[in-house]
């Protein structure tokens, strides 16, 4: 994988101007880039939605597709996330199979969802034991500027919320497609959060050139009840017992900011 | 999940689905520089189709042994998003994606300086993110226009549009449901300043004298999309007049 | 993949040899090669050919198996041509899944057979939504001299024209194979044809030697009424409008003078 | 093939299905030095978790593009033999594997020097010959004890345990069914004489003040098993000194 | 794969050692290393054993599973073994999918097993043409210092001896699992001796350094009635009709003097 | 698509199913320079057995870290066509493919003077293209004319052949039916001028006796087999011989 390099004088700007309680665009340690999100974009899918994190864009496509349950669950509908890292989005990305990065991504915002219980599983089942609905959640990053896993999952929240289910009868054991469509049934809306520490200092939402200057970075999932769902550290450093809970603190506050440029009302 | 429909394509009036005429195209917009990262960049949406292209380059080849001595390497991929398509495509890139890529490649290499740039390479990556068909092509006007914005030296752009048969009409610009149901569909790349034909596929049946006037329609699309594709990059190239003039 | 290379001295000939209208092995432009066919050579395949393009040589062998249908094409056999370029027929090829160049080669044959509609599919389905018959045709470069298109198509249509397909009855849902064979159906003969194109002069049936000096290459593949069912221009030159034209009717042309090698009667 | 329970996880005495109390670990048994042919080695048993970890290195780092020019590459894999559980595991890396991997890699590497071994490589491979849930903070602090035995000059040896919720209950070191039928698991990763958290990942779901508890209970679980990885070598060290003795 | 570097002059020492008869490590040229044996380690295994041949040392698990028949073996249960040279047992193995090392180490286990029909298969079906038990045999090497066939076959046989299998009834076209456990119908013991031939003398067990200079081994599966069942020359060098006839009284003896560890009575 | 039978392999005169005495082999063709492209090739039919073989090398070493430094690198690959057998064989290389390249490549190399050639490779390709039984040895038997053809200095031909066990007899050249219904089949490699045995496997179930006996068997089979080889290389040699005078 090439590296992006930052130069050296950059890097120790940018630390140095963290330790100094400000970072280079201007924000605040604890500010969210500016959030852009469009939903509903791409019509071949049951739902989508693209977010825009600063320079990161990511696109977030959902397919519905009937399919066999797992043999211990088989009431329930499937959820599965994919990444792809695809390379237009940065000289960093390489064409082949998924790799780690792309693989954390995905499995970062699959427990946010799945531990969430974001997706009412249950009602997806169409034939107990035999045929239920597969909800696919396709990440595809158009524009890499850092934090990848909290854009995306902002992405898939909206995508999700801007879903539509077709409507079915199940009739001598076949699923029959009809006219009309309903909501997919949501009722959760995790947020992730993540931290990056630099110099010993906690900042929120790291762009790229953070991210590779930082020690460490700690990604909380939020739901929409304060509850933590979903926790990942990233990354080769490490955070004191104090970091952490103050990284909770954070992560609890920006969650409830962030829901509600995702869910309004 | 696909639906299916069972409207027919041409009414008796010539006018077809979507409403528009046999040798009209879809509505074509195009936008050059919209991937921060990318040395250059492109947009285009055709009809239903949106797909978004990034060129990298010239820059070092990786792996090394595929570096050509005389001139530079060009690879063009082809990549369909999972959700772009009614039923959930795989990640992996199919057969149907890698020829594709390799056709792409031959449709482009004619129009670049490649000889200007030994020892280097050109990667194009081309994502469909929704499809309707026809995206070859689209995908090739918009690779032509995503070089240009990269500022990487051109003979001329290449413009690609199909043409084919459809309920036994000659039409311009299939889309989805005209190249499945239809007779024919003739994907042809041009570049129109040298009469210089880069692509020419064709799938389906068509007498030699059909077959020509297919050629010729799918001609004259080439060159219309040939002018917006001037256009999207003149309007880049203001956009970006005025950014730097801003500073 | 290493290159055969052929020495410089050597294309310069070639191509000044077709700027005046002939070429090196003594042929006219628009001459083909001599065509050698055996059919039913192989006895483990329920249809066999091999064809001689000169110094190009191709098997392909037909497989019939009972599989599952396209859901959306539920009453009809399925069709699959595959392509091994294996390493015994060029120093050029390589072990491995197939590349680009197999791939190729596979999925231009496959769309002259399909579009054509040779094979007569919706007579090789046994139980609807169930099962069909699958053709499978795998093409076997044995030695590569160029021109592997149309050696390739030349095989394979001889191939089904010489495919025995078993007799079978239908029981509990199960397919029987009963004693005895019917031919496969077959209704039209697809003939690809190739030009190259060297200098500004459009040549058929490149052979190595001119496929590596060559500008760039076109395939039709030709009905046996006529008309053009598919085409394919490869490698990175152009046509003129043009030189396509021309190209059409020597296409024509040739169809009609392969046709009658592989069709007797 | 699996089995199915409908056992109650937690008596109303506060006492687990296997007996244990609520903040009780399994028993656990470390040995070092148990692969001939490894640099280092250790096997640890962790109530029905048996786990074998092999290290190579430092060496030469292979292939080479891999190389770091300021320190050693660490690469850790975790890998469950198809035998280790219930249902079997195909042999070939799952995606949870790999992300396994990933952490575990972090996980470790700001325990050792890193800095003194430039251009080199250390392998570290995890092998899981029997999972009974919380595997992957087994195999940390197996890989820990393992590279101390292959002498790797480290910060402090990285010990991790799990805590989480379960029937309402804050627990430590949680079993398979723990981790499955339970509300919540928390991994956790520490090296004790740094107060330094090197893993922490999270499934289910905690206020923010069980949070804090169940990390807390995290912790104290990894300084017990800190205690048994100085035990471990420390015994390593004497049966060592005595075959060198022999001799 | 790296090799390990057996130093020059330990090599000569080997062969020549051997010449006079002796073995480095003390062994007479037909004494195999201290086998020890450990059966049933693996609780989440159907069976396991654990066989240590000096420093070499193998774990296999054996998986029970429910899954289809082959279609020309319909009444059958279906035997898989599957080999790993997981890297943390040698500096010469390497992660990725199993190479010709592997595969030829698992094929060889496997045709003992098979030939010999060690597993009563025909006891393994629960639904004739659907379902039937597959018995997975997953070879585990935990550290490589020669002779790999030979503990890996004593490991695989002894994992069979210890495999429980459950109980179950056939209810609506589906297997119920009931309570208990029976023994897997095991009927034959075969036992594979490997030998070497270095400087033209033949010994058995060979060590890693031995493997290292030998010319070709040799391995024969004898099963508990002496008969050979499968045979396997390896190695790039050759045997005399006379060395094969004398390899073949070696394995006899051997055979018996191992199946002893490993069955008892 | 398989069909079944179930006729008895050898009738109370001891005459096999295809007509042949139990020690007797299937009729033979081999023929010598049938691959223009190949340094070196061969082409043999034995019984319903056709396999073509082909030779590059000696050549360079790709990829490059495989170069030995003392003797050339040989490496046979074993593949079957897709249509050769009755059930269609999936492209890609199986683990028995895989196991036979590698007994076949030991087969071969003590036949060859490796040491002549440091630092190249010589590839064998063995394409199996119709199978009925005994494909190993015919390949082995085809690479060796081959590698012969190409010029290569070897010590001997390899010649091989199986014979196995057959409803109670012993047979040569076991055809495809009586590998399967039989009850042991043994392919052997012979160097006759050594008395060198290069392959040896075995199925089934033999005593010290019978085994004793099928290697005998299999011997002689080698050694006719050995006398067509030579005839087959005689014949190119003229041919080529021909060729050349008539220039």
């Amino acid at each position: 994988m090439t590296q992006i390099i930052i130069p050296h004088i950059t890097q120790k700007q940018i630390v140095q101007s963290i330790s100094d309680g400000k970072r280079l665009d201007g924000r605040g340690l604890t500010d969210y880039r500016e959030v852009q999100l469009e939903a509903g974009i791409i019509g071949s899918a049951e739902g989508s939605a693209r977010v825009r994190l600063g320079k990161t864009e990511v696109l977030v496509g959902i397919k519905i597709e009937v399919g066999a349950p797992f043999s211990d669950i088989p009431n329930e509908g499937v959820l599965t996330v994919n990444a792809e890292l695809v390379p237009l989005a940065s000289p960093t990305f390489e064409t082949g199979p998924p790799g780690k990065e792309a693989i954390e991504l995905a499995r970062v915002v699959d427990r946010g969802i799945r531990e969430s219980k974001a997706i009412a599983l249950e009602k997806l089942c169409a034939i107990p034991k035999k045929k239920v609905f597969i909800v696919f959640i396709d990440i595809y990053v158009l524009n890499h500027d850092g934090n990848l896993i909290d854009a995306s999952a902002l992405a898939a929240l909206a995508a999700l919320l801007n879903t539509k289910m077709f409507k079915y009868q199940v009739k001598d054991g076949e699923i029959e497609i009809k006219p009309g469509y309903t909501q997919l049934p949501i009722r959760n809306h995790p947020i992730a959060v993540t931290l990056a520490k630099i110099n010993e200092k906690l900042i929120v939402d790291p762009e790229l050139g953070e991210e590779q200057v930082m020690d460490t970075r700690l990604t909380m999932t939020i739901e929409k009840d304060g509850k933590i769902c979903a926790m990942q550290k990233g990354g080769s450093g490490y955070f004191t017992t104090q970091q952490i809970m103050e990284a909770t603190k954070i992560a609890q506050e920006k969650s409830i900011e962030l829901r509600k440029l995702m869910v309004k009302g | 999940m696909p639906r299916k429909t069972t409207k027919k394509l041409i009414d008796k009036n010539g006018i077809r689905a979507d409403g528009r005429k046999l040798d009209e195209l879809r509505p074509i917009k195009i936008e050059a520089g919209v991937i921060r990262n990318a040395d250059g960049s492109a947009y285009i949406e055709q009809g239903k189709n949106k797909i978004l292209v990034g060129v990298y380059g010239p820059k070092e080849v990786h792996p090394k042994h595929l570096t050509l001595l005389d001139r530079a390497l060009l690879r063009c991929r082809y990549h369909m998003a999972p959700f772009s398509v009614d039923e959930r495509k795989r990640p992996a890139p199919s057969r149907r994606e890698q020829e594709l890529s390799k056709v792409i490649t031959w449709a482009i290499e004619p129009s670049i300086f490649l000889e200007h740039f030994p020892r280097t390479c050109i990667d194009v990556f081309i994502e469909v993110l929704q499809a309707n068909g026809g995206t070859r092509c689209a995908g090739i006007t918009a690779a032509s226009v995503a070089l240009a914005d990269a500022g990487i030296p051109m003979r001329d752009l290449v413009a690609a549009c199909a043409a084919g048969k459809v309920e036994g009409h000659l039409v311009l610009d299939l889309m989805d449901v005209e190249d499945k149901m239809g007779e024919a569909d003739l994907p042809l790349a041009l570049m129109p300043n040298l009469n210089a034909i880069t692509l020419l596929q064709m799938d389906g049946g068509l007498t030699t004298d059909e077959f020509e006037q297919v050629v010729n329609l799918a001609l004259t699309g080439c060159k219309q999309i040939h002018t917006l594709q001037k256009e999207a990059l003149k309007a880049r190239y203001i956009a970006v007049k005025k950014a730097v003039e801003k500073q």
